[in-house]
């Protein structure tokens, strides 16, 4: 199979990031300028977010045989290229003042994006692997980038060797589980794992499938940061500059989730008991855990460290569901829930970094204290990011959550639904300690005062609260697409 | 060659361990090469030429030298053996042991129920080449942009 | 024809997989651990080979070029920081990087 | 035109939106305008919308704003159904609603939480609105989930006397029973039938339900329950004289016209289900006559100008349960309007009285008010006289079609007719009792009055409820389409007799009571000086009772288990789980090493244990 003019147009999107990073990487050649690095990379993303919006409608085509373009891979295209864009926009009045060289970042977050990209689309094992690895590879660079800077005080070498090895040992775990598969089927496309163990004269056994899912599962679950292999995350998230922690928390989990969608669909491998009895497991694991961590914590990256490791949780919760219930409301869930945590967690950490620059970082929960009375917009967005990450009515979390539990109730899966509840009544505990903190009258001394906001970040933020209240209060619209799409999982 | 399997077999697994316990780094990496070129030879035993060349030259050839290139620049010799003697104790071993047994059991237990003979078909450069080029050719695209993220990633953490 | 059982070839991929976790999980050298990543993620692509002499297939054989690539590209990527922390801590000791907790 | 239903809640929610987010800080001269103005346009559009619904004949009218979401089989979504019931109750809701609140801008006027009264007030309006006009149970229990927060808001909105705090509370915990039983109800509806829509509920209901089943007698109850509890009808009927605690215009608004026959409304609007639980449907009809019965009797005793208006409010609400239950479902309908004229009239003119008095509600400290009075006697007038069903006056008719509608009943029927005869008897006394002691006989009055209190906005309203409340009758209610397959339509054919006892029982109730009260024929001392009389009055006066037994029966052990439990074990529970969670917390946090090796132990540990488990399984 060759590739066709077609082909080209369908890889549109993908071209189009690819092209951005050349051509930020080709400015950067003749000449060194952060603004137009900034600039380039930014205008690539939104030309191919909007490309793949075009290309959205009637698309299904598998192109090559290892990335399949349909409309909820280019669904999560656009989501993809344009949080990539948030983020870049909010990356720049970050990195504005260190001292190092500064344009790399956007090549690195050029290429994540194309990673990322890749993962959405990917329906077999190269396409995955590479693509998992084009933004592991971009994180790492991205996590150590301030590394240089004497005034950075956070840890970004610890946070990058750390997740380096850790990821590193994570891919050979997950590559060996998809040896073992290979081995079994003798295709590298995700393909159904069940006809093969009945009747097959090659078959390897139950046994052995069920080894190389688990072994995937684990490599999996550690990229998204799933109990018990989201150890990581906390310390990762802390000691990374800001725009990369959002990287890693937004997108790093939504392309990855994606990828788990698909081969759980393709592989049918909740049919093993075994496999959705760990599955079940590590979704309680990971909402209670997650829950716990954050419980009585101070520093506000990690606890979003950990409430990320709880959202995960209740995700996986509507995955395990759409192999119990009718027709495709857990997929919906997940896409739905997906969507709504990128807006939050992006908004969450945009305001973050928005009161932060390269040179001090405010992720102290007492940093926060009094913002209410220096910016209360600013306060307002983020408190409004953390109800919505509590599950509060007319916020597009608890129509997420709404969702999930549907899925759930669909599904009947009563014990995990009730470790969904007890884990948002502890969430609500430290979401509304955040909430509480900064309607606190500020300290005389205050941390911070930066009354200067870059008016493109400010925007962002905005539109992140616009998408939030609109898809709390009407997200009819948006349901209607995502059952569209979910079709074609 | 099937007794050649076997063979590198046994010399892969035992430099590999003989890696793990090493105190003194450039011994190491030695054994470290050798472990692929048994590798490699199992490679060639199970009809895979090309791999089994890329697996020396890339792996054993530039992969290690990398690595032989950092250690010299870090000036890792012999002083740094002791050091790696007191790190190195039995003790440490007890945890990762465990695991790894366990693991190993596993796979062990799964894979001794197989019963399979495989044949060997040789798959040269050939056929590889036609799959790379072929429904390939995105892999070896975006396997190029993953370099340029290494290549831009480590440029960045390498420089002063 | 020669034969070969495949449960050889997939154990003996097992086997290096797991000497790659025990010297991940026990040297503190970080040159070390890089080096037991490297053999942990060689141990996978011989898994690949071995699957894909099962099915007479040049797949496998991609998929281990991948790997190499990946391989390569983790290797450039770690001896950076390591350069980096070795600037920073004089030490190759990764118990120095133990600053973030809780 | 009928596509603007959506306008109807959103302009009083805009006006609620406007005086709560200036904060309460609005002058009253734009506040006022503000809070009766949006209910002045939803009145205007209502009464477009209903000329125009009217008009075209249509038996119902369906119009979605927006699906909120619409997740599997749950999709609620602002969609609203117009039909003759719905139709009558948006006029009367945004119509008397406007006149009170016009009422209000004078009444309220020395108030210096003025805005905040009014914020509330039509926060009330619109999710009651939203409440009749919904077509599913989601906008249905929202709206009556917020008339119960605005309620128990307005109740206790002179929040700084701690008894109308109290007041607040009992209203709220006590038909909190009765939501939660209807909350269960909706649930037991939704899970049985799978849809939220209440069009589709009933239809369901009646193709999958045999008469009499469980499912229905069960999901009836859950409902009366609910019905019961903001209705204020036995056994939950305690809270009502409580609340009128609140500032008068609260009382007329809430706790006569509209919100308190909101459980009348829910019975109506779900007619089909009780129709299919005739058993529980009798039930009604029992609950209506006892509670008319022993509020009637209570009414008679009171002294507090407001609460024998509330015990009346309670036993007209009763002759509407009353028709529910013996399905005179447009009488009861029927009713529910004049009733909303005639005793918001009432309410009002005691709100002038009582402020013309300076705050005095002790009818024994009135008297002889006609000529310092006049509008109020003029108001209590009419008001009285339709009350106690005075031929051709609004009550009159309405009473008796219930009273028919009940007589038409077989077996049971001349039973009930003849309980409601009764209670129509003592409404003539209470009533007039009142009337006469108020305006009549001789002036205990302390403070000098030189003359009442006015002005167009609190005279206007007052003048059209007069009217409403002498010519309602004649107003035809649009509900037959609605009841159409349920209603016993074959008219019996009543003999002049009946008629005639109708008639003449609620005048020899005024008579009875002219002679009491007014030419003193009849001594109440001497009546009274038995000691059977005073414990019976006394009986009476504590509304029979129910206070006391539902202290001793649930208040006393609650406060008693809250006593022995002053160490608090319920608090420990929670306590102990807080605690649990911070030792769970503390435990999982050691496992956060910053050791590097530690987590890639933990790592290969997970991997470790998955696979294992994987194999074991």
């Amino acid at each position: 199979m060759t590739i066709t003019a077609a082909d080209i147009y369908l890889l549109l999107p993908l071209l189009l990031v690819t092209g951005t990073v050349v051509v930020a990487m080709t400015a950067i050649g003749i000449k060194r300028d952060y603004t137009s690095a900034a600039i380039i990379t930014i205008t690539g993303l939104l030309l191919s977010a909007i490309a793949a919006a075009v290309l959205m409608p009637g698309t299904n085509q598998q192109v090559t045989p290892l990335l399949i373009i349909d409309q909820y891979s280019l669904f999560f295209t656009v989501v993809t290229c344009a949080s990539a864009m948030f983020i870049a926009i909010l990356s720049y009045p970050y990195l504005l003042a260190l001292d190092d060289n500064r344009e790399e970042y956007y090549l690195l977050l050029g290429v994540a994006s194309v990673g990322a990209v890749v993962m959405v689309s990917s329906n077999h094992f190269v396409s995955a692997i590479l693509g998992l690895e084009t933004m592991s590879m971009s994180l790492y660079g991205m996590v150590a980038y301030t590394v240089h800077s004497k005034s950075a005080a956070q840890h970004p070498l610890e946070a990058s060797v750390k997740y380096l090895v850790l990821s590193a040992a994570a891919s050979g775990i997950l590559l060996f589980g998809m040896a073992l598969v290979y081995a079994q089927t003798g295709t590298l496309a995700f393909s159904s794992l069940i006809d093969l163990s009945d009747s097959s004269p090659g078959d390897l056994g139950n046994g052995f499938t069920v080894l190389a899912l688990l072994m995937i599962t684990a490599g999996i679950g550690f990229k998204l940061s799933l109990a018990p292999f989201h150890i990581w995350t906390p310390d990762v998230y802390e000691g990374s500059p800001l725009p990369a922690t959002t990287y890693l928390a937004t997108i790093g989990k939504v392309a990855m989730f994606v990828i788990l969608l698909r081969f759980m669909e393709a592989s049918e491998a909740l049919a093993f008991e075994g496999i959705l009895t760990v599955l079940s497991l590590i979704a309680v694991a990971s909402i209670l855990a997650g829950n716990l961590l954050a419980l009585m914590q101070e520093n506000l990256k990690r606890l979003l460290a950990y409430s990320s490791i709880a959202h995960m949780g209740y995700i996986l919760i509507a995955i395990i569901a759409s192999y119990y219930a009718e027709g495709r409301i857990g997929i919906e869930a997940v896409t739905f829930y997906l969507l709504a945590y990128l807006i939050m967690s992006l908004g969450t950490f945009g305001v973050a970094s928005m009161v932060s620059d390269s040179s001090k970082e405010y992720d102290s929960v007492d940093d926060y204290k009094g913002l209410f009375w220096r910016q209360p917009v600013l306060a307002a967005i983020f408190t409004a990011m953390m109800l919505s990450l509590a599950g509060i009515p007319l916020t597009v979390g608890f129509i997420g959550k709404f969702y999930l539990f549907f899925a759930g109730v669909e599904g009947a899966l009563w014990m995990l639904l009730a470790a969904m509840v007890i884990g948002s009544g502890i969430g609500l505990y430290y979401y509304l300690r955040v909430i509480y903190r900064m309607l606190e009258p500020a300290p005389e001394s205050g941390a911070f005062n930066r009354s200067e906001q870059t008016a493109s970040a400010f925007a962002v933020v905005s539109v992140l609260f616009v998408l939030l209240l609109v898809l709390g209060v009407y997200p009819a619209p948006v349901i209607d697409l995502i059952e569209a799409i979910s079709a074609y999982i | 060659m099937i007794t050649l399997f076997y063979l590198a077999g046994a010399i892969a697994v035992i430099s590999t361990a003989a890696v793990i316990v090493q105190t003194n780094i450039v011994h190491a990496l030695l054994y470290l090469i050798l472990s692929l070129l048994a590798v490699a030879v199992v490679f060639y035993v199970l009809g895979a030429p090309f791999a089994a060349a890329l697996e020396a030259i890339v792996y054993a050839g530039a992969i290690l030298v990398l690595f032989l290139f950092v250690i010299m620049m870090l000036n890792l010799g012999q002083h740094t053996r002791d050091q790696e003697r007191s790190w190195l104790s039995a003790r440490m071993f007890v945890a990762p042991g465990i695991m790894s047994a366990l693991l190993l059991g596993q796979f062990l237990n799964v894979m001794s129920q197989i019963d399979q003979d495989m044949t060997i078909t040789r798959v040269g450069v050939m056929e590889v080449s036609a799959l790379l080029f072929g429904p390939y050719v995105l892999a070896v695209e975006l396997a190029s942009i993953l370099l340029l993220a290494g290549l831009v990633s480590a440029y960045h953490l390498a420089k002063k | 024809m020669e034969t070969i059982p495949v449960e050889h070839g997939l154990i003996l991929a097992g086997i290096l997989f797991c000497l790659g976790l025990i010297g991940v999980l026990t040297r503190r050298n970080i040159v070390f651990v890089l080096m037991s990543l490297e053999v942990m993620l060689n141990a996978s692509g011989l898994a690949f080979i071995v699957a894909a002499t099962r099915w007479g297939h040049a797949e496998g054989q991609v998929m281990f070029l991948m790997i190499l690539t990946l391989a390569a590209a983790e290797v450039a990527v770690g001896l950076g920081l390591i350069i980096q922390m070795f600037r920073r801590y004089q030490t190759v000791d990764i118990s120095v990087l133990s600053e973030m907790k809780g | 035109m009928l596509e603007l239903i959506w306008l109807l809640p959103t302009f009083p929610l805009l006006g609620f939106l406007a005086l709560v987010l200036t904060g309460g800080t609005l002058p009253k001269q734009i506040a006022g305008p503000i809070g009766a103005g949006s209910i002045g346009l939803s009145f205007a559009v209502a009464a477009l919308i209903a000329m125009e619904f009217i008009g075209s004949g249509e038996d119902y009218f369906v119009y979605e704003a927006w699906t909120w979401m619409s997740v599997g089989s749950f999709s609620p979504g602002f969609t609203f159904y117009l039909d003759g019931l719905s139709t009558v109750m948006m006029l009367v809701i945004t119509g008397v609603g406007f006149l009170i609140h016009l009422y209000a801008t004078g009444y309220m006027a020395d108030d210096p939480s003025f805005a905040r009264f009014f914020s509330y007030m039509n926060l009330f309006v619109a999710a009651m609105l939203m409440l009749v006009l919904g077509d599913n149970l989601v906008l249905l229990y929202l709206g009556w989930e917020g008339v119960g927060l605005c309620s128990y808001l307005l109740i206790g909105f002179w929040y700084t006397n701690p008894a109308n705090g109290y007041a607040a509370r009992k209203a709220f915990v006590v038909t909190r029973i009765g939501d939660t039983s209807m909350a269960i109800g909706l649930f037991l509806l939704f899970a049985q039938l799978g849809t939220l829509n209440i069009q589709d509920l009933m239809h369901a209901a009646e193709g999958e339900w045999e008469v009499g089943s469980g499912y229905a007698v069960a999901a009836a109850l859950l409902l009366l329950g609910g019905a019961v509890g903001k209705s204020a009808q036995l056994p939950l009927q305690t809270w009502l004289p409580d609340a009128m605690a609140g500032p008068t215009p609260i009382s007329a608004l809430i706790h006569a016209a509209t919100m308190v026959t909101a459980g009348v409304y829910l019975i109506a609007r779900t007619h089909i289900l009780f129709e299919l639980a005739p058993s529980v449907q009798l039930l009604v009809a029992w609950i209506g006559l006892a509670t008319l019965l022993i509020s009637g009797f209570t009414a008679m005793t009171q002294s507090d100008i407001k609460r024998v208006l509330a015990y009346s409010t309670v036993s007209q609400i009763g002759y509407m349960f009353l028709g529910l239950g013996v399905g005179a479902w447009s009488a009861s309908v029927f009713h529910l309007m004049t009733h909303a004229f005639f005793k918001a009239l009432l309410f009002l003119a005691s709100g002038t009285v009582i402020l013309s008095l300076h705050h005095e509600q002790n009818i024994f400290k009135m008297g002889a008010l006609r000529k310092v009075l006049p509008v109020s006697f003029a108001s209590f007038l009419i008001g009285s006289l339709a009350l106690t069903a005075f031929p051709f006056t609004s009550g009159y008719f309405s009473k008796d079609e219930i009273l028919l509608g009940a007589l038409a009943v077989e077996g049971v029927g001349t039973w009930l007719w003849l309980g409601g005869l009764i209670g129509a008897f003592f409404t003539g006394i209470y009533t007039f009792r009142l009337f006469f002691i108020v305006f009549f006989g001789e002036s205990n009055v302390k403070h000098h009055v030189d003359k009442e209190v006015g002005g167009w906005h609190m005279n206007g309203p007052l003048i059209i409820l007069m009217i409403l409340a002498l010519v309602g009758g004649f107003i035809h209610v649009p509900v037959e389409a609605v009841f159409s397959h349920g209603e016993a339509h074959d008219e019996h054919h009543v003999s002049g007799l009946i008629h005639g006892i109708m008639i003449a029982v609620p005048l020899i109730g005024i008579g009875i009571s002219y002679l009491f009260f007014m030419s003193k024929t009849f001594s109440v001392e001497k009546l009274m000086a038995s000691g059977m009389a005073q414990s019976l009055h006394k009986f009476w006066l504590g509304g029979w009772g129910f206070d006391t037994l539902y202290n001793t029966l649930f208040v006393n052990p609650f406060l008693f288990l809250a006593r022995i439990n002053r160490k608090d074990l319920i608090d420990r529970f929670y306590a102990l789980i807080v605690a649990l969670s911070q030792a769970a917390n503390g435990m999982i946090v050691r496992t956060q090493t910053g050791s590097l090796r530690w987590y890639a132990l933990t790592l290969v540990a997970g991997l470790v244990f998955i696979v294992t488990l994987g194999a074991l399984l």
